[in-house]
């Protein structure tokens, strides 16, 4: 067996700081009464997807209230700090 | 902001969520994931989407109503991602089984683009840092979707990996100086379903010190610097702002020139104007590259040249006006739309195009009375249309994309003044968004790409840097600040 | 030139004229030709590509070259032109190459610029083609180093399996790739498939090259999101072995006889992918042309220069119906073949009647769930080419006197073929239909992408200038390494 | 610097080509007079202004010589040569690019 040759290389990955996890807010135990956002983007079928999930929430806590609007992929600042005090809770979809 | 949500996404995006949601540092957001398959097809009435959302009704609520787990309350942990050691050994029995042995791993670990690459070995590495006075550890910025730490030393990794050699290295710098600046939006082009692309133009008298071509094929293979200048951007952007096609990187069909973006140089010797960057706040005898996004899988707006066909300057020039008015007529009405992003106006509406003239087409617009301003100005006049042909809807999206400010503050009384009666409304915002550069040989061909002026994620997707810090070229040794100049 | 050759050996004293661009093209075509003294007069490109368009514009530029032209047909031939058997066609080294250096990566280096230099290489980093690789590359294949699979052009150099071989190597391949690389130079080798033009035309045409059969997953190639781009180490090394080894074995080099002016796109690899056969409701490709369903092969086909990729949408910025990108693709077909009319009837710019204009192939990819929504509305693929074929055609009506004539010619001579003339005349009355395209075989689907995915096509002359075909299908044999393909 | 030399050979990767019997142009036309010069034309737009001109100097220097013009394909096809043979002493092709 000839002897073995050795190859070093460098990693060529870019540095990713270290980031504080944050936690997701605490859950709702029951949404009987409580105000759901929903959210989306504005590509296509996620207004129909709302639209039945809509209904599919009444039925089944037929006391909530939802608030849908739509915005950018990114919800801006501006869209957050207006939505955030009229929910309770939200389902924020994009579609892709 | 203290709201218990639920993030929904397509199984094709499952992997990019994850992703994404650790780049955010909330690695427990919960998620109710639909099946991309279904999703596609059904979402276009409520009817059929009926079932799909039946599907994950109660997926959803749980999403909201069940308590958060341990894990996913844990503040403690940090998100790391781990991408192994600084340096990675292989032993095979030969030189060559170690190379296919390396090729193979980076490929599978998603490090490397397809095609084989150069080791970096710390010696290459070095050898490349010759090429430039910057420090290793020079921090140029950040790439996204993972907001990568973009230092020299690891730019320089990836230039050895492309297969450049030092003298290019301030040039991949200067690339990825623009593509890095804050205002640039990269996460566009790097991960949008569309596929975008980027050119990369050299221009000033680096380009011939490094034997860039600029004449017959130059878009095509066989120019070491061509090619690997623009690789290298592509492995940098890849490892350092860690993207993968299919897991974050979404363009659905996969880029044209995907290993090399469109890398090219001006044609400074055939040229009759100054460079690109002469009329852009930059001196005629700087060294400059101008990095663009570009449209997805059919870039190539053709307007000929070339031997099949005779043809004249105006000729082609009929047809550049008549192409921009085509493409760019319908879009007044988007001008006044928010915007897919936080920008208003962002990745909708008027454009920027990138214009490239060969050499005796250029030789005959100046022979014409046309240098680059003059003629932006002629095609940013000719391109205006009758006031009086705009629908409704047209004039309201001008109107709101003045309020809005999409139309910027010194180009207000302009539009304002077209849009009366007998006035003439220009399909582009300043002559500015017209970009000409000089490459090609004898004969040669015209051609153009074009991308929104307002990029979805960012304020800008054109930029022009000086190439600064070189050792071993005469252009490009210019310490000292950047002057960015983004249009 | 193999025109003016053939006067020549028909007794006739000639010259040939060519402009200074095509200069190395034509001495190198004319030693091709086995006459390596033949007598050329040069033109300037700058000035006859543009002086050309009218007789007194080209004045200047003939009275300059008069002299030479005379002086070419009558100065008698100097001794070494007559005795032109004994001169030296510029014999290039057939040995391989030895480098030495303190290091590898600095041995690999040298190599690489050894290789690029002698215009051996593609621009980007190539693997060096050892023994000992090459022996480790053909154990994937059973066919032996020296079968002979054709000639290549523009220099018909001798395409065996061992240079195939080496030229893989370089490319980055895997053995098991092998016999799909063989497969598809066997498309490009053979006598009927037009390589010049693709290789070596103004136009910067490319290829296509489709895998389609169980061999693509068994060797890990990539049919999903992304299936055009970077990062599949199968797509882009057999993609980019096809180049190296048409450059190599052609011998073709950019600007010098590859005269592509403006550089093809995705240059290295070409467009190289294979069928999404897992999420596929129809049978491959293959099946509807003559093979078995449960073969492996790879289809090869020249397609239009940059900028020909049309888009039909699907994507999921749109919804859309298969009923709706059914409707565009129609649309699209008779914009783009409706104009090609007038070029039915003509001889053609080649050997061929009918050559290089006219009729066109149509290679169509179509993603996944287009697909499975196509079945659902009844369509396999023969029966959706015959949908189209139909949907495509125009009222007789409708055809101006110039195209009826040209048509009608298309018979006469021939252009349209024998099994289809019949259809034609029917067609050619009033009340008519007269098809688009000549048969309705004319359309290739070919099924790739992920889930959300874009339909898209390219197209290319049905008969191409320099042969009779430009898309062809062959079967993968010899396999050793891989169950598919071991025939 | 490291004593240890590193050799790396490699195989050739280019394609042979076969030898071709290598044929001489023919013997030149002294004079032009009275020959019939043929002029070939493949299609590629500006050679008909080109042999417009070309005609008149011909006829100029050589008053007697003719000229046949003749148009085809890129490289032109064994049926017109047959053709035009026998109504050329001499030829002018282009133009290649």
């Amino acid at each position: 067996m000839s002897e073995k040759v050795k190859l070093e290389v460098l990693n060529p990955r870019g540095v990713v700081e270290a980031k504080q996890a944050n936690a997701p807010a605490p859950r709702l135990t029951d949404l009987a009464g409580k105000r759901v956002g929903l959210y989306h983007n504005g590509k296509p079928g996620l207004d129909n997807f709302f639209t039945v999930f809509e209904e599919l929430l009444k039925n089944k806590y037929p006391t909530v209230k939802t608030n849908l609007i739509r915005g950018s992929f990114e919800i801006t600042d501006k869209d957050a700090e207006a939505w955030a005090p009229q929910i309770d809770t939200f389902v924020y979809g994009v579609g892709d | 902001m203290g709201k218990p949500g639920v993030f929904i996404t397509c199984d094709t995006f499952a992997d990019d969520a994850e992703s994404a949601s650790r780049d955010n540092a909330m690695p427990g957001v919960r998620r109710s994931i639909i099946k991309s398959s279904e999703f596609y097809k059904l979402r276009g009435d409520v009817k059929t989407i009926r079932p799909l959302v039946e599907g994950v009704f109660d997926n959803i609520i749980d999403a909201i109503t069940t308590p958060l787990t341990l894990d996913e309350a844990d503040t403690a942990r940090e998100i790391k991602d781990d991408d192994g050691p600084d340096e990675i050994t292989i032993t095979a029995e030969s030189f060559l089984a170690a190379i296919e042995e390396l090729n193979q791993q980076f490929v599978e670990k998603r490090w490397s683009d397809g095609l084989p690459f150069i080791p970096p070995t710390p010696e290459r590495v070095k050898w490349m840092l010759s090429g430039t006075t910057r420090s290793p550890h020079e921090v140029i910025g950040r790439v996204n979707p993972k907001q990568g730490i973009a230092t020299i030393e690891k730019i320089a990794i990836n230039a050895v990996m492309a297969g450049a050699r030092p003298e290019y290295l301030p040039v991949i710098i200067a690339a990825m100086e623009a593509l890095t600046d804050e205002y640039f939006d990269d996460l566009h082009i790097l991960v949008s379903a569309g596929s975008f692309s980027l050119i990369i133009v050299v221009s000033g008298p680096i380009a011939k010190e490094l034997n860039m071509n600029s004449g017959i094929g130059f878009l095509g293979h066989g120019w070491r610097a061509n090619n690997t200048i623009g690789r290298a951007v592509r492995l940098a952007t890849l490892n350092i702002g860690k993207m993968w096609p299919g897991a974050n990187d979404m363009g659905l069909t996969g880029r044209v020139n995907p290993h090399t973006f469109y890398t090219f140089a001006e044609n400074a010797d055939l040229s009759p104007w100054q460079p690109y960057h002469a009329g852009r706040g930059f001196k005629a005898k700087d060294s400059t590259v101008t990095v663009a996004t570009i449209g997805g899988a059919s870039p190539m707006q053709n307007f000929y040249g070339g031997m099949i066909g005779t043809w004249t300057a105006e000729g082609i020039l009929d047809n550049m006006v008549n192409d921009i008015i085509r493409t760019d007529r319908g879009l007044f009405m988007l001008w006044g739309v928010k915007g897919v992003g936080q920008y208003p106006g962002s990745g909708v509406g008027a454009r920027n195009h990138f214009i490239i003239l060969f050499p005796e087409l250029a030789a005959e617009l100046k022979n014409m009375g046309y240098d680059q301003k003059s003629l932006q100005d002629g095609v940013y006049k000719r391109t205006a249309v009758r006031y009086e042909e705009l629908s409704p809807a047209d004039r309201r999206g001008i109107q709101t994309g003045i309020e809005i400010g999409v139309v910027p503050a010194e180009r207000k009384a302009v539009f304002e003044a077209a849009l009366k009666p007998g006035g003439m409304v220009p399909v582009l915002i300043s002559p500015e968004n017209l970009h000409f550069f000089v490459a090609g040989g004898a004969p040669g061909c015209a051609f153009s790409f074009s991308y929104f002026r307002l990029p979805p994620y960012n304020r800008i997707a054109v930029m022009t840097r000086l190439v600064t810090g070189a050792t071993l070229t005469r252009a490009g040794v210019i310490e000292g600040k950047n002057v960015p100049y983004g249009a | 030139m193999a025109g003016t050759v053939k006067l020549e050996t028909m007794g006739k004293p000639g010259v040939f004229i060519n402009c200074t661009t095509f200069d190395d093209d034509a001495k190198s075509a004319s030693a091709d030709n086995g006459m390596p003294t033949l007598r050329r007069v040069k033109i300037s490109s700058q000035d006859f590509y543009k002086l050309r368009g009218k007789v007194e514009t080209i004045r200047p530029l003939v009275e300059a070259v008069f002299d030479d032209i005379i002086d070419a047909l009558t100065k008698p031939l100097t001794p070494e032109e007559s005795n032109a058997s004994g001169g030296k066609y510029e014999e290039e080294s057939t040995a391989g190459v030895t480098v030495t250096a303190e290091s590898y990566p600095a041995a690999a280096e040298e190599f690489n610029s050894v290789f690029l230099n002698n215009r051996w290489g593609d621009g980007l980093p190539l693997i060096p083609p050892t023994e000992e690789r090459v022996k480790w590359m053909l154990s994937g294949t059973k066919r032996k180093p020296d079968e002979v699979l054709g000639r290549i052009n523009p220099k018909q150099g001798v395409a065996t399996i061992e240079k195939i071989a080496i030229n893989a190597v370089m490319a980055g391949a895997k053995p098991e790739y092998l016999p799909v690389i063989i497969a598809a130079m066997e498309a490009l080798a053979d006598e009927d498939f037009d390589d010049l033009h693709v290789l070596a035309s103004a136009g910067s045409f490319n290829l296509l090259t489709v895998i389609s059969g169980p061999i693509a997953r068994e060797i890990g190639m990539e049919s999903g999101i992304g299936f055009m781009g970077h990062g599949w180490r199968a797509n882009n090394t057999i993609g980019r072995a096809i180049r190296l080894s048409t450059l190599n074995i052609g011998h073709t080099w950019p600007g010098k006889n590859d005269m592509a002016l403006t550089g093809r796109v995705s240059p290295h690899t070409f467009f190289t992918f294979c069928e999404a056969e897992d999420f596929s409701a129809w049978e491959p490709y293959h099946a509807s042309r003559g093979f078995k369903a449960d073969d492996s092969c790879v289809t090869v086909g020249s397609i239009h220069g940059e900028s020909q990729l049309n888009h039909f949408y699907g994507g999921m910025i749109g919804t859309w119906t298969a009923e709706g990108i059914l409707d565009r693709m129609v649309e699209d077909l008779v914009r783009t073949d409706r104009r090609g009319y007038f070029m039915w009837g003509t001889k053609g710019i080649g050997k061929y009647l009918g050559s290089g204009g006219g009729a066109m192939n149509h290679m169509i990819i179509l993603f996944p769930e287009l697909v499975e929504e196509l079945k659902k509305i009844g369509f396999d693929q023969k029966g959706l080419q015959d949908e189209i074929y139909k949907r495509t055609s125009i009222p007789y009506d409708d055809l101006n006197p110039a195209e009826r004539k040209s048509l009608q010619t298309a018979i006469e001579l021939g252009v349209i073929p024998t099994d289809r003339k019949a259809v034609f005349e029917a067609a050619l009355k009033p009340g008519g239909k007269v098809p688009v395209l000549i048969s309705p075989d004319n359309l290739h689907f070919f099924v790739a992408g992920g889930a959300p995915g874009c339909a898209f096509s390219f197209n290319y002359y049905r008969i191409p200038p320099y042969n009779r075909t430009a898309l062809m299908t062959k079967r993968i044999t010899g396999a050793t390494l891989t169950k598919a393909g071991a025939v | 610097m490291s004593e240890k030399r590193v050799k790396l050979e490699v195989l050739n990767p280019r394609g042979t080509i076969e030898a071709k019997p290598v044929s001489a142009p023919n013997p030149r036309i002294t004079d032009l007079a009275g020959k019939r010069v043929g002029l070939y034309w493949n299609s590629k737009p500006g050679m008909d202004n080109f042999y417009k001109v070309f005609e008149e100097l011909l006829r100029k220097r050589y008053p007697t010589a003719t000229t046949t013009l003749l148009r085809g394909a890129f490289l032109i096809r064994d049926d017109d040569v047959e053709a035009w043979l026998k109504e050329i002493d001499t030829f002018v092709y282009g133009v290649g690019d």
